[in-house]
């Protein structure tokens, strides 16, 4: 396999040698933070706007409507509308609210979101932090978001806010394991943590095949409770609009309220590109063993045109699912988790890990 | 420590349901004591919408009353008209021609369906499957588009008349309807496939919100909320009216009395009601759309009531009148008006979600309450 | 603001330059730039508040069901929040019951924020204008209405049609004029 | 059972209850405090047994006030009116059937709201459709509200 064309390592080199010799190691230390912060500070803005498009053009086609279409080519700038509209918005302050925390609690949901994508491999050496614990980085920072959550439906002093972040406490708390679980699985097959060995790995084949059925099942399982730790449907029950008017975010407006959803359209690209990365091969493209022809007409295709159809598909998934399903109830969420979801993952992990020390995986 | 947890644990958590919430189809209020998430407590606040039509109708003839009675329950507005003018004709002794039966029935039975998918899209949103919203308001377009061409009217028509109809069908009307029914027959699995079958919605609705018979009898929950409780009421069979003694159909009946079942109700209803329209679409017979009706009816004194089976029930008009052109008293017995006193009986001990589920399942039309 | 509605015809909609004739001409050409931006962001997504009180609010939802799909013009999202909301379209009859809770709903609301009364009884009490004991005759009497959609119940193209004269509506206003006044008179 | 049966059945139940003539249900005419006593026996009777309360109206006569109640019998299918008049306009009072018929709870509260007849040991007796300080009972004939109505 030739990727040397799409490796980004020699380019990134050649800036951090360049920056050297220009300036002292402190300074470049800013200066590359700075640029890697402008980076995926945009690639974050371009993605959460496109993604809220995608979202509504998606719905729109399964509901038999066109979806926004006059703001723009097809409504190709709806969103951006949609932002500057909340951008001027009136931020209403909520009396007897708690100020400190009712303030503070978008940015923790959005900082969360941000922070995750530092540790995401979008094409080889394309990468903003290598840690050796990609994998428990990344969970730990995308759960972080609930304390977010919490803290907004409980400043707002508002009732139905506050049923809102209790749930989606219970949910997200329960959810969680099953996450963790299934990339312990998958871990358990890379048999590395950090996330770019984790993609390297699946040069030979992606792990959902290496793994074969326990990869598959974690796979499942991955899916299911990503799609709940994002709060969507069908477990949006934090927000559930019939039921509590619009959940912890009850009392946000303007832009605080723009965070939220953004947030939560991040928080859905972030457990996609993770599902990409770790079942799907990250930025590897398809590698079939024997057609080599195919093999390299594959690897001609960037890398980065690969981790972002992969997570494309999966995003599609997850919002298939919100647009088919009725939502759940908070006990039979609890029990799926805590009944189903869990003793699979637990056996799928044995599972796992008597396959690898077999050697039955491809 | 331990008073103060016993404390906390007798406090109950009161929420305001509306008016202005989005699974009250309306504005009804819903005052809710939680414990957690299981509702202890719950009680209906209407009257948001109370707009006076009974006292309104006091001082209308009885031409006038049919603009009123479409705006109760405006969902199944010609069921409504339907009652009125019955009770008018029945009056006078008037026998309208046989042609406005065949239509009025036909146009009923269209009525309930439209209402139905109606309360379909919006079950299913409070359930929080969105695309079933679009999909059940789709196909009622398709009814819009056939009372549109022979009414005018897409929602409020007025089309009944004492005495007969506003004006006759449109030519194009029978076959529009057959190839509706063609198109909804192909339709209606789909709604199952979405819905229906789901996992998620029959563990939501099954065993949630049981209403026994007794219950039912004793609250006058009538209509599908009745019949899926197991309760025979429904007046096409009881007392029928227009044609319904000549058409075959079945009545409807669940035992189980829980949401699932009055899901089922009205999902079969809408297979019923097809059968109905396509026994009598063909033979819609030649005539007058109305009978000879003197332009100021004056209803000779005495007391008059009539009921027929709405989408929601059974919808009784009691009139009493003096000999005036204009009726003396008239009450409007609503059913979603008794459908909503069942609440604080069968919602105590579920969850909020279930309370929504529930509410859906009753699908209450608020103007119809409050009047 | 000079502005007639009314007076605009229908192909000037999407001209942006006589919509700036309509405006008072004492703005700069950078504020103006800035207005025209922040104007087609603004009247390009107006959410509306999920509020119905009667049969208006049935053509509501048909206005944002499939055939008619108001989607199409970004006012989507019904939020279910007033805090969230841009417009309230008051579909249906309002009573006195319900009028408290009307003025409650709409200053709950956060600014820019605009109402379209829709229906006759929004806008005037329609059938139940005689004789009715409890009924408000006019929505108006309680906030202020931007557009008025009239018919019984108005089609869902007629709503169409009133919330695109509220687009044009924002477009013709100047919204840094509007706050920078707004901060001068909290400074008095 | 017809009418006539009926009609024997119900003069056994209650001697003193008047049978209007000509009308659609067969109709009778109570005194006011028996009609608790009454419901209950009609529901209660095996041969009867009118479970199924469909319409209370309340009304004006113009110098008494008075309630109307559709009964019917869902295992029989026969159906009868029963007729009370209160005794005046000022404090007219009834006892409830709402521990009969439970539906009656929510019409009775409807009644008290806009006719202002006062239901007996009616366990939660509030205005149900208007305002908790409204001032008048609106479906009488001599409300007058100068400020709501226009009149036609």
């Amino acid at each position: 396999m030739d990727l040397n064309i799409y490796d980004f390592t020699s380019f990134t080199k050649w800036i951090d040698t360049s920056l050297h010799e220009m300036m002292s190691p402190f300074w470049v230390t800013a200066c590359e933070m700075t640029i890697i912060g402008v980076a995926i500070l945009a690639f974050y803005a371009v993605v959460g706007l496109y993604l809220v498009y995608a979202e509504r053009k998606i719905c729109g086609f399964m509901q038999n409507r066109v979806g926004p279409n006059r703001v723009g080519p097809f409504g190709f700038f709806q969103t951006i509308a949609d932002l500057i509209k909340l951008l001027i918005k009136e931020l209403v302050i909520i009396k007897n609210a708690d100020k400190f925390l009712f303030n503070i609690a978008p940015f923790i949901i959005i900082i969360t979101s941000f922070l995750a994508i530092a540790a995401i491999p979008f094409a080889k050496g394309l990468h903003a932090m290598d840690f050796n614990i990609g994998v428990l980085y990344v969970m730990a920072v995308s759960s972080m978001g609930v304390i977010g959550i919490l803290l907004a439906g409980w400043s707002s002093n508002n009732k139905y806010s506050l049923i809102g972040a209790m749930r989606s406490g219970a949910q997200i708390v329960s959810y969680e394991l099953s996450v963790g679980l299934s990339l312990i699985t998958m871990v358990i097959l890379a048999g590395s943590m950090q996330l770019s060995a984790i993609v390297d790995g699946q040069a030979h084949g992606w792990f959902i095949f290496k793994g074969h059925i326990p990869a598959f099942i974690a796979f499942i399982i991955f899916i299911i409770a990503g799609t709940a730790e994002t709060n969507r449907g069908p477990f949006d029950l934090a927000e559930a609009e019939s039921e509590l008017t619009a959940g912890f975010h009850t009392e946000y407006s303007g832009i605080k309220f723009a965070f939220f959803f953004l947030a939560e359209y991040m928080n859905m690209f972030i457990i996609a590109s993770i599902a990409a990365t770790v079942f799907w091969g990250g930025w590897q493209p398809l590698w079939i063993s024997g057609w080599d022809s195919f093999n390299h007409v594959m690897a001609w295709i960037p890398p980065f045109i690969w981790y972002i159809s992969k997570t494309a598909v999966v995003i599609f998934i997850m919002m298939w699912f919100k647009w088919t399903f009725p939502r759940l109830r908070i006990d039979q969420l609890l029990t799926l988790e805590w009944k189903y979801l869990l003793p699979i993952n637990l056996f799928n992990v044995l599972l796992m890990a008597f396959i690898v020390l077999k050697g039955w995986h491809f | 420590m331990t008073d103060l947890i016993q404390e906390i644990e007798q406090q109950e958590y009161i929420i305001n349901m509306g008016p202005q919430h989005p699974s009250t189809h309306g504005v009804l209020r819903l005052v809710l004591s939680l414990k957690g998430e299981i509702v202890k407590n719950v009680e209906p606040h209407c009257g948001y919408i109370h707009r006076g039509i009974e006292k309104m109708c006091e001082k209308l003839t009885y031409q006038q009353i049919i603009h009123l009675t479409d705006r109760l329950d405006y969902l199944s507005a010609h069921i409504n008209n339907a009652a009125v003018c019955l009770l008018v004709e029945k009056a006078l002794g008037i026998e309208v021609p046989e042609r406005v039966k065949y239509i009025r029935t036909i146009i009923d039975e269209l009525t309930r369906i439209a209402s139905h998918q109606l309360w379909w899209c919006s079950f299913g949103m409070d359930l929080g499957g969105l695309t079933c919203f679009f999909y059940g308001l789709r196909d009622r377009e398709h009814i819009l588009d056939i009372f549109e061409e022979t009414t005018g009217g897409r929602l409020i028509q007025s089309y009944y008349t004492p005495g007969g109809l506003m004006k006759d069908i449109h030519p194009n009307f029978q076959k529009r309807v057959k190839d509706f029914i063609k198109y909804f027959r192909k339709i209606l699995p789909e709604y199952d496939q979405l819905l229906t079958g789901n996992v998620i919605m029959q563990a939501r609705s099954k065993g949630i919100g049981k209403l026994s018979l007794e219950d039912a009898i004793s609250f006058g929950a009538t209509g599908p909320s009745g019949r899926g409780s197991g309760f025979a009421c429904d007046v096409r069979k009881l007392h029928p009216y227009h044609l319904y003694d000549k058409v075959n159909f079945k009545e409807i009946l669940y035992q189980e009395g829980d949401t699932f079942a009055r899901y089922k109700v009205r999902m079969d209803e809408m297979w019923e009601s097809m059968s109905i329209i396509e026994q009598l679409i063909d033979n819609i017979p030649e005539g007058d759309f109305t009978a000879k009706m003197k332009p100021i009816i004056k209803l000779p004194e005495g007391e008059y009531y009539q009921r027929v089976e709405a989408a929601r029930g059974e919808f009784g008009v009691y009139i009493l009148s003096k000999g005036d052109k204009y009726p003396y008293r008239v009450k409007f017995r609503s059913p979603n008006f008794s459908n909503l006193s069942i609440l604080n009986t069968i919602v105590p001990g579920q969850k909020i979600a279930d309370l929504v589920a529930i509410g859906g399942s009753l699908d209450y039309v608020i103007p119809d309450i409050d009047r | 603001m000079g502005v007639k509605i009314k007076s605009m015809k229908d192909a000037d909609f999407k001209d942006n330059e006589t919509l700036e004739l309509f405006k008072e001409t004492d703005g700069n050409i950078f504020t103006t730039t800035i207005d025209n931006i922040l104007n087609w962001g603004r009247s390009n997504s107006v959410w509306p508040l999920t509020f119905a009180t009667s049969c208006c609010g049935i053509e509501m939802m048909a206005a944002g069901a499939a055939r008619h799909d108001f989607a199409r013009f970004g006012i989507e999202v019904y939020r279910a929040s007033p805090r969230q909301a841009d417009v309230i379209v008051v579909a249906g009859t309002i009573t006195n019951k319900m009028a408290p809770v009307l003025k409650r709903l709409y200053d709950q609301m956060s600014e820019p924020k605009y109402v379209i009364a829709m229906g006759s009884c929004a806008i005037s009490g329609g059938p139940f204008f005689y004789n009715s004991y409890s009924v408000i005759k006019g929505v108006d009497h309680l906030i202020p209405v931007d557009v008025y959609v009239p018919g019984c119940p108005p089609r869902p193209e007629s709503l169409l049609y009133g919330v695109m004269q509220l687009q044009r509506k924002i477009k013709a206003e100047s919204f840094l004029k509007k706050q920078f006044k707004k901060n001068v008179t909290t400074n008095e | 059972m017809n009418n006539e049966e009926l009609k024997q059945t119900i003069l056994s139940i209650l001697p003193s209850a008047v049978f209007e003539e000509n009308t659609q249900f067969l109709t009778i005419q109570i005194p006011a405090d028996q009609i608790h006593d009454f419901a209950k026996k009609i529901k209660e009777s095996e041969t009867i047994s009118f479970d199924y309360l469909f319409c209370l109206t309340g009304i004006d006569y113009g110098d008494s006030l008075g309630v109307i109640y559709h009964l019917r019998s869902t295992k029989y299918r026969h159906e009868i009116v029963v007729k009370i008049k209160t005794s005046d306009r000022e404090t007219p009072a009834v006892d409830t059937v709402c521990d009969i018929y439970k539906t009656a709870e929510f019409h009775e509260r409807e009644i008290f709201d806009l006719f202002g007849i006062k239901f007996n040991h009616h366990p939660d007796l509030r205005r149900i459709l208007l305002d908790e300080s409204w001032e008048g009972h609106p479906l009488r004939k001599d409300y007058i509200d100068e400020v709501n109505i226009v009149e036609r």
